[in-house]
């Protein structure tokens, strides 16, 4: 969870490996999958074996996510075929409308034939859900899947997400900006700001005892749908310029629990609470 | 589809008559009495007097466009000097024109493309750049010089080609590549950045996320999207073919209606310049149709709503 | 910080940073010296003919050698230089003005005026290329003045047609609806608000028709139907060196020469302004 | 009397057109009647496709309306014209959605501003400079930032400056589309503190278009809920969010994932199917076909439009069942 410009969509697909080279360049760490290792040491061959089939991603916006020229069935298709080349024909095609029949896409049959432009975005998202399915991965990566639907379809492809999770057992890499999808779908959750984690917990904890100033900001400042509240909490001031980092504690300016520490050193992640991990001196003090 | 067609082809019609008021307005817009345009200056008045009955100039312009317009099809509109129908004329000599600019289309499409796409995959390297280079080159080299430069070379001094006429397929290898440079330097900066552009969307990282190989990448999602501008352009540049003919068949005497048309202006010989422009424009715009049927193959969403 | 120039600035800084639109705003310059200082350049006078030096190989005196009359082909290319821009500046300039005022106007009100604009320059630019000058050429005669306003005529429909498609995406953009709601009248919508949002488009087809316009000019000076002899012009110069190719091949190299740099000159500055004047390219 | 009245208000916007046949217009608004009280927040709620934004581009008059009435200060907008039509721009304003393309690029933010001030004749021209300065600061920016383009601006500070735009010509009523659907959660924040903060200072009146019903529970003082061009429920917001009565409204307030609930089961509250286009609405109650409540006439008759409790309008054939 986090802000624009936090850096979480450059954290999943940095995890993908999309991130397109030149401009880009991953300066350091690493990206451990399973038995895979880590993912930055392997050739872009090895990654192309990986996507798609062991890891795979939604996107934010269905409507420009698939490839307007080819049909939905064959773009489903097509990720199953690049993972096993001898499938036959017939049964790519069952195959294909039995992940439409899953990720209930009305009209399966129909719908295989169906060019993008002749499906709604929820639809749409559905598709791009099923391709996600197709072989099974252990990890999907689902970057902002609902934030360009409309409040009903939010709910639906939210429900069919949690649904599939559980039939399918695969993991799910969330990205939001949109706390209440958070609270919904959420085991742990992450926040970012400016690039790094700020604190991660479980979900109830991090909603019902958040630690770090930035995340207690941003809870104060969401409209309740449950409540009135007079005036909304202010996180005064910008996110700092990205190219040009503070030192210390990069929430620093903006933080009203700033210590003389923070304008000096980093703070990094620490276990205040089991399972509960902040980066913050101020927080670290107190406990 | 069927549909599609059938409206283009209606939207056609306006275009096709405009076309003809204007290639027949042109001769009495000029200032000045179109029977002595015709005739020259060294025409008698006995000779105006046949003219203007002729072409009935004295009769009310409607009345006298209505008349081009039947003599263009019936072969009633004689050339002033073969005197012969001007269909008859144009028709053989159009058919060469055509022939040498598909020809020149399909080098220009060939080397174009290719050019374009390496030059978008490869971006900002050495291969981009004389890609570039090249194609601005082509673009900016005069035809007629670039005609001229090459028959210099290969058939006055090597002597490996003709420098003139039709015959044999050595007589087109010139003329086609001349007339096609320009073209191939367009194709190649369209298809460069509409590649880029596609390789910007979102559904090729898709695409990627999926598994594919950076090849299928490029070759299947990217290009199929990326000919879609690409063939608007090589409509436009069909015509802009037929239209640089008039210089390149001057230049290798092709007899084509390019140079039909320029010895004719020479000439006077109004009644074959008009027709051949109804002609060249019409054949242009039949082009652009089959274009926008092509696009509305690559183009789902077209085909659906066009 | 706020300047108010923020923006030509950053585009000739882009420029400045693309090496070969850089070579082609030098072109550029150096044609436009070339022919407003033609006198003072020319070492001949470009018409004189001198019979004694026809077809003269290059020499100290004449640097590119004599045409068939003598004449000194250096000094023909300079005031060529002349020739060209004139034709150039005043076709586009037609065309420009024009063009962009049926543009704006169709694009920005829409409707049967829209309509009938985009229907008559349809049936314009369904003579392709070249043809439509010619024809105007042909009946009007072959002089400068007439060729001017042939080239500004078949270059109108480009103007109308880029300016309204640009126009018609400004005016989705909800700055002009903004400037409709504090009750800004439609002229000046139309000129603070569309128009110089609209105007990337417009500039680099300017600078791209310039060389297109250059081409056709020698283009017809080379079927005959341009500027007449003895006036310098490089496409006619190209004509009737082209009689002698086989024994002064030499003579045919240089005009050329001109025109092609020229035109790429343009070109180049062009293509380079088609990348720096994308919006979607930031700094 | 109120700022705005709205009744029937119809908007289709055709499509095709030369040799592509008549194809169905799109409904984007099909019978919306509403009421603007001074100094009120009326917030619209609704899908893509409820045709709220339409409502508010027509009641500025500022696309031209298919049928119905919308009147300012009891005449009618479409009418005005010349020195009127000035007055009633100087009267009413609006905020647009994305503040990245709501500011004239090549304009500096004093001329941005300074414009409303120079076409309504707001101040001497000498005091521009000055007043502009003013206003800015109103908004939370300094007013020696005048001077720079819109792009040198975070979207939050140009939302602020759209705002201060709006609020140049000291208007009745503004209309706020989605002003902070294109911002960050802290930025949203601000400007909401901000909207309401010039409210209770100027107290003109704002008409808030939103899809978030989090925010209309913030800002609203009535909310009216729209569904494919049809309004189906206004009320006062207590009502709407405590005692909801159409089925949509109450499948849109459970639908929304909330913050601070965890382990909701939202599986059970779902509305199911997509949104029907526009273009074909259904027959009879337009939400018929996703409704769990349908019986057999909202598939042939549109419900009436009534007041169901004070102040309480639903558009629902079973709404008496769910007082």
């Amino acid at each position: 969870m986090g802000e624009t410009g936090c850096g979480k969509s450059v954290t999943a697909h940095s995890v993908m490996g999309l991130i397109p080279v030149p401009p880009g360049r991953i300066v350091g760490g690493t990206v451990t999958f399973g038995k895979h290792g880590n993912l930055l040491d392997l050739k872009e061959e090895e990654m192309q074996k990986l996507r798609g089939k062991e890891m795979s991603m939604i996107f934010q916006d269905p409507m420009s996510s698939l490839n307007p020229v080819f049909t939905a069935g064959f773009q489903v298709e097509e990720a199953i075929v690049t993972h096993d080349r001898h499938i036959s024909k017939k049964d790519l095609l069952s195959r294909v409308v039995g992940l439409f029949k899953k990720v209930n896409i009305s009209d399966p049959e129909k719908s295989v034939h169906s060019y993008p432009h002749m499906l709604s975005g929820g639809m749409k998202q559905r598709v791009m859900i099923a391709m996600g399915l197709s072989c099974g991965p252990k990890l999907i990566i689902a970057d902002e899947p609902t934030t360009a639907l409309d409040v009903s379809i939010q709910a639906q492809i939210l429900t069919l997400l949690k649904k599939l999770q559980k039939e399918e057992g695969s993991s799910v890499l969330l990205i939001s900006h949109d706390l209440g999808v958070i609270a919904a779908m959420a085991k742990n959750v992450a926040v970012m700001y400016a690039g790094s984690i700020v604190e991660y917990a479980p979900v109830s904890d991090l909603f019902q005892q958040p630690m770090h100033p930035y995340t207690k900001g941003l809870l104060g400042a969401i409209p309740r749908l449950d409540r009135d509240i007079e005036r909304l909490a202010v996180i005064p001031g910008t996110l700092p310029n990205l190219f040009d980092l503070p030192e210390g504690c990069k929430f620093r300016e903006r933080c009203s629990e700033a210590l003389e520490i923070c304008a000096s050193v980093r703070p990094r992640l620490i276990e205040i609470e089991p399972g509960h991990e902040v980066a913050c001196h101020a927080c670290a003090r107190d406990r | 589809m069927l549909r599609f067609i059938f409206r283009r082809l209606l939207l056609l019609i306006p275009v096709l008559i405009g076309v003809s008021i204007v290639a027949f307005l042109i001769l009495h817009l000029a200032p000045g009495d179109p029977a002595q345009m015709m005739g020259g200056i060294e025409a008698s008045e006995a000779d105006l007097i046949m003219l203007r009955q002729k072409f009935g100039l004295d009769r009310p312009l409607p009345v006298q466009y209505f008349m081009f317009l039947k003599g263009m099809f019936t072969g009633e509109l004689l050339s002033l000097r073969y005197e012969s129908p001007v269909m008859e004329v144009i028709w053989p000599r159009l058919k060469n024109t055509l022939a040498l600019a598909s020809v020149s289309i399909v080098i220009a499409v060939l080397i174009g493309v290719t050019a374009g796409v390496l030059s978008a995959v490869k971006r900002k390297t050495w291969m981009d750049y004389t890609a570039t280079v090249f194609a601005l080159l082509g673009i900016s080299m005069p035809v007629f010089w670039w005609g001229l430069l090459l028959m210099l070379l290969f058939s006055v001094k090597l002597m490996w080609l003709p420098s003139g006429g039709m015959g044999t397929p050595l007589h087109y290898i010139l003329p086609s590549i001349v007339l096609g440079t320009a073209s191939a330097g367009i194709i190649a900066r369209m298809t460069r950045s509409s590649m880029l552009d596609v390789l910007r969307q979102d559904y090729i990282t898709t695409a990627t996320a999926k598994g594919l190989s950076r090849r299928l990448v490029v070759g299947r999602h990217a290009l199929r999207n990326a000919m879609i501008p690409t063939v608007t352009v090589v409509g436009l540049q069909f015509g802009q073919l037929l239209a640089g003919a008039v210089l390149t068949e001057t230049v290798f005497s092709w007899p084509g209606v390019g140079r039909l048309l320029v010895t004719s202006i020479l000439a006077r010989d109004y009644p074959v310049v008009q027709t051949s422009l109804v002609l060249i424009a019409a054949f242009f715009v039949l082009v652009n149709l089959a274009v926008d049927v092509l696009y509305a193959v690559l183009d789902p969403r077209v085909r659906y709503h066009g | 910080m706020g300047s108010r120039d923020s923006r030509a600035m950053l585009v000739l800084r882009r420029i400045g940073r693309n090496p070969v639109a850089l070579l082609g705003l030098i072109i550029i310059i150096v044609y436009i010296g070339v022919a407003l200082f033609a006198p003072i350049l020319a070492p001949h006078d470009p018409i004189d003919q001198n019979l004694s030096k026809s077809f003269a190989p290059l020499s100290a005196e004449n640097p590119l050698g004599c045409d068939e009359f003598g004449r000194d082909i250096l000094s023909r290319i300079i005031f060529g230089a002349r020739t060209s821009l004139i034709i150039q500046v005043f076709s586009v300039l037609i065309a420009l003005v024009t063009g962009v005022f049926l543009g704006a106007v169709g694009g920005y009100f829409g409707g049967w005026l829209d309509e009938g604009i985009m229907r008559v320059m349809d049936i314009l630019l369904a003579f392709p290329g070249i043809l439509l000058a010619l024809a105007i050429v042909a009946v009007l005669g072959p002089d400068l003045k007439n060729l001017i306003i042939a080239i500004g005529i078949y270059s109108i429909p480009q103007f109308a047609r880029i300016t309204r498609g640009s126009v018609i995406t400004v005016k989705q953009s909800e700055y002009v609806t903004a400037a409709r709601a504090i009750g800004e009248s439609h002229f000046v919508t139309i000129m603070r608000y569309v128009l110089p949002n609209a105007i990337s488009p417009i500039i680099i087809q300017t600078t791209l028709r310039m060389a297109t316009v250059l081409l056709t000019a020698a283009g017809l000076g080379f079927l005959g139907l341009g500027v007449q002899p003895p006036q310098p012009e490089w496409g006619t110069m190209l004509s009737t060196a082209r009689m002698y190719l086989r024994s002064a091949p030499l003579v045919a190299v240089f005009p050329g020469v001109s025109i092609m740099i020229v035109v790429l000159g343009f070109n180049f500055l062009g293509d380079g302004l088609q990348d720096a004047l994308n919006p979607r390219l930031k700094d | 009397m109120h700022v705005l009245e709205i009744d029937n208000l119809v908007k289709h916007f055709p499509r095709g057109g030369l040799f592509g046949g008549e194809k169905n217009p799109v409904r984007a608004v099909d019978g919306v009647s509403l009421a603007l009280g001074r100094g009120e927040t009326l917030g619209i709620v609704g899908e893509s496709g409820s045709g709220k934004s339409t409502v508010g581009l027509l009641s500025l008059g500022l696309i031209p309306k298919t049928s119905g009435t919308i009147l300012f200060m009891g005449k009618p907008v479409d009418e005005f014209e010349g020195k009127e039509l000035i007055l009633f721009r100087r009267k009413a304003q609006i905020v647009f959605q994305n503040p990245f393309a709501s500011l004239n690029p090549r304009m500096i933010i004093r001329d941005i501003i300074g414009r409303v001030l120079e076409i309504h004749d707001i101040v001497p021209k000498s005091q521009i400079a000055g007043k502009v300065g003013a206003l800015l600061q109103e908004v939370g920016l300094r007013g020696d930032q005048a001077s720079r383009y819109p792009h040198e601006f975070s979207g939050g500070q140009r939302q602020r400056i759209a705002v201060a735009r709006a609020l140049a010509s000291g208007p009745e009523f503004i209309i706020l589309d989605e002003p902070t659907s294109a911002l960050d959660v802290s930025v949203q924040a601000q400007i909401l503190n901000l909207l309401g903060d010039l409210q209770q200072a100027r107290g003109h009146a704002y008409i808030f278009i939103s899809h978030n019903l989090a925010v209309i529970r913030h800002v609203s003082h009535r909310v009216a809920v729209m569904y494919l061009g049809k309004l189906m429920e206004t009320a006062p917001k207590e009502a709407i969010f405590s005692r909801p009565v159409h089925p949509y409204t109450r499948a849109l307030l459970a639908s929304v994932p909330k913050p601070f609930v965890t382990d909701e089961d939202i599986e059970s509250k779902v509305i199911a199917g997509d949104i029907p286009s526009p273009t074909n609405p259904p027959s009879g109650c337009r939400f018929h076909t996703r409704c769990s409540f349908c019986i057999g006439v909202c598939e042939e008759a549109e419900p009436a439009w009534r007041e169901v409790a004070p102040k309480h309008f639903v558009a629902c054939h079973r709404a008496e069942e769910w007082i």
